[in-house]
């Protein structure tokens, strides 16, 4: 009933950023306590860019996700990262970790409650029908108009969903090719020029995502002069040779 | 207990009227003769516990034992509307869009409303009022003269005024298929 | 079976909801000890019955037996509870932290969870129990009798424990009166 209305937040199976991550971490029979989860940064950048289409909500979240196993990854191999880094590093790990033990956990519980769903061995309460034959009497007029209330209110935001049209549609994959096309004519171009004038959160997360894409596989460099200063995106060799 | 026995009595127990032998065979996947055997060896064992099990014609049910009477009153007492929260719910949705299909109700429940309407009808708070005009033509339920009495009201007129979050009247953001708001 | 037993089991029997000890002694005349020994050994007689006790916190109610839900779903002709698995996700971090706010859910499951949410109260597994003592005073969810019946539980101690060794640790470092927002 409501279900059928609910909009799908599951992208190809993955109900969420901590499931991706965890399945990969499964697929390679490692184990969430020993893994180096800044090691899974590739691979899971390689899945995200599979998806044909991130669930705009839930996008974020990817991107967080994303962005932390790089910085992690990033943090852990640079040479020329500090004590300070590398102890950064190691608490964002820790922290993951800790979120992924847990909804491990969540997703066991959940699947034990869905045996107990499969067996079918539920209980039944009794709705009425009461042997005393008692005419009913000291209804509250206040409770069933409370009672309609909460009612609506269900009926409302269960169907708001349905409201709401669909965002636009962009893979990370587009987004890439559109970005290495854009740079195959001009050689460098700023992160909010790709952004053009009033992206949605949507546009700006898979076009972030596209370049953490091309980073990864060396099509681009990326400049920032400080912390919050706009991004340079570069073609890679572009720069010492400049034409 | 046994297994069949168990089964008849959680049956009786959810039962909202008289279950014939031959609805208990059906439920069970057992054979009429043993269905009867396991009602007798249930009477038999109920007899001492707060439940009996009363025969009807060809039909049984589960009744409160007479020993049991005095703390039953007393629960039930004087305020004698012990009505579930889905009850409620339900029974709130055809007082205020009567006359409402099961259907209706559901629809803005979502959820089955079959067992709450027949608690309804039970109690005589709700009533079949006609049939709506479309496919399968089905059962418009409406409140009766002893829901009014039940909720102190002299006439539907008078059920509280219901608002949203936003202010609007919801009896009237909520468009009605099949019957006239309520003024 | 003693006086009080009986008593007690024809008073949930008519209850159409579930019943507080209090209500009990008021009905029955008995103490709260009483009651609360002569409902222990209820439960226990009725294990090997159709019907079961069912308690959440001070509340009781009698239930069918899981066993018998086959034959019970046979004679209502009830549909199996359909839920997605991200539902059932947010559903066991509800019922295994309870009172849990989204930010919980959200936290635990790294994605959005208002539909699921929404979905659960709609189906009456969930319900707002409270607000949380915070900025913002988020509503707390619980789980529901509803919650308890679908899966076939007598109270929430009985919930399924996960089989992983950090699992079980999870399962104790979380005690149910955990209320605090996860970090």
């Amino acid at each position: 009933m409501f279900e059928s209305r609910s909009p799908r937040v599951t992208v190809e199976g993955f109900e969420g950023p901590l499931d991706l991550l965890l399945e990969l971490i499964e697929d390679q029979r490692l184990d969430v306590l020993t893994v180096r989860l800044g090691d899974l940064a590739d691979a899971y950048l390689t899945r995200v860019r599979g998806l044909v289409e991130l669930p705009a909500e839930e996008v974020a979240s990817f991107l967080l996700i994303a962005s932390r196993l790089v910085l992690i990854k990033a943090r852990s191999i640079l040479p020329q990262a500090t004590t300070e880094e590398l102890a950064s590093a190691d608490a964002d790990e820790a922290e993951l970790r800790q979120r992924l033990l847990e909804y491990q956990a969540v997703r066991e519980r959940a699947t034990a409650l869905r045996a107990r769903l499969d067996q079918g061995q539920r209980a039944y309460h009794r709705e009425g029908g009461s042997p005393v034959e008692l005419p009913p009497r000291g209804g509250d007029s206040g409770a069933l108009a409370a009672a309609w209330q909460k009612v609506l209110a269900l009926a409302r935001t269960a169907r708001e969903p349905e409201l709401v049209t669909p965002g636009e549609r962009y893979s990370v994959e587009e987004r890439a090719i559109e970005i290495e096309e854009l740079l195959q004519a001009r050689e460098a171009v700023s992160f909010s020029t790709l952004l053009l004038e009033r992206p949605t959160l949507r546009f700006a997360i898979v076009t972030f995502l596209a370049i953490l894409d091309l980073f990864r596989r060396g099509v681009i460099d990326l400049d920032q002069e400080a912390l919050f200063d706009d991004i340079t995106i570069k073609r890679r060799g572009v720069g010492q040779t400049s034409e | 207990m046994n297994e069949l026995r168990s089964a008849i009595e959680a049956v009786l127990f959810v039962a909202e009227k008289p279950v014939t032998v031959g609805e208990l065979v059906r439920a069970t996947g057992a054979r009429p003769r043993e269905v009867e055997q396991a009602l007798a060896a249930l009477e038999e064992l109920r007899g001492s516990s707060g439940l009996r099990l009363q025969r009807d014609g060809d039909a049984w049910r589960l009744v409160t034992s007479p020993e049991s009477a005095r703390a039953v009153t007393a629960y039930l007492g004087a305020d004698r509307l012990r009505i579930s929260h889905a009850a409620l719910e339900t029974l709130s949705v055809i007082a205020y869009r009567q006359p409402a299909t099961r259907a209706d109700v559901e629809s803005i429940r979502g959820v089955n409303c079959d067992q709450t309407v027949e608690t309804l009808m039970a109690r005589r708070l709700i009533e079949e009022v006609g049939r709506a005009e479309r496919p399968g033509r089905p059962i418009l339920y409406g409140t009766t003269w002893e829901f009014l009495e039940c909720f102190g009201l002299s006439s539907i007129d008078e059920l509280p005024r219901v608002l949203t979050p936003e202010g609007e009247r919801l009896d009237e953001s909520a468009p009605r298929e099949f019957a006239e708001p309520i003024e």
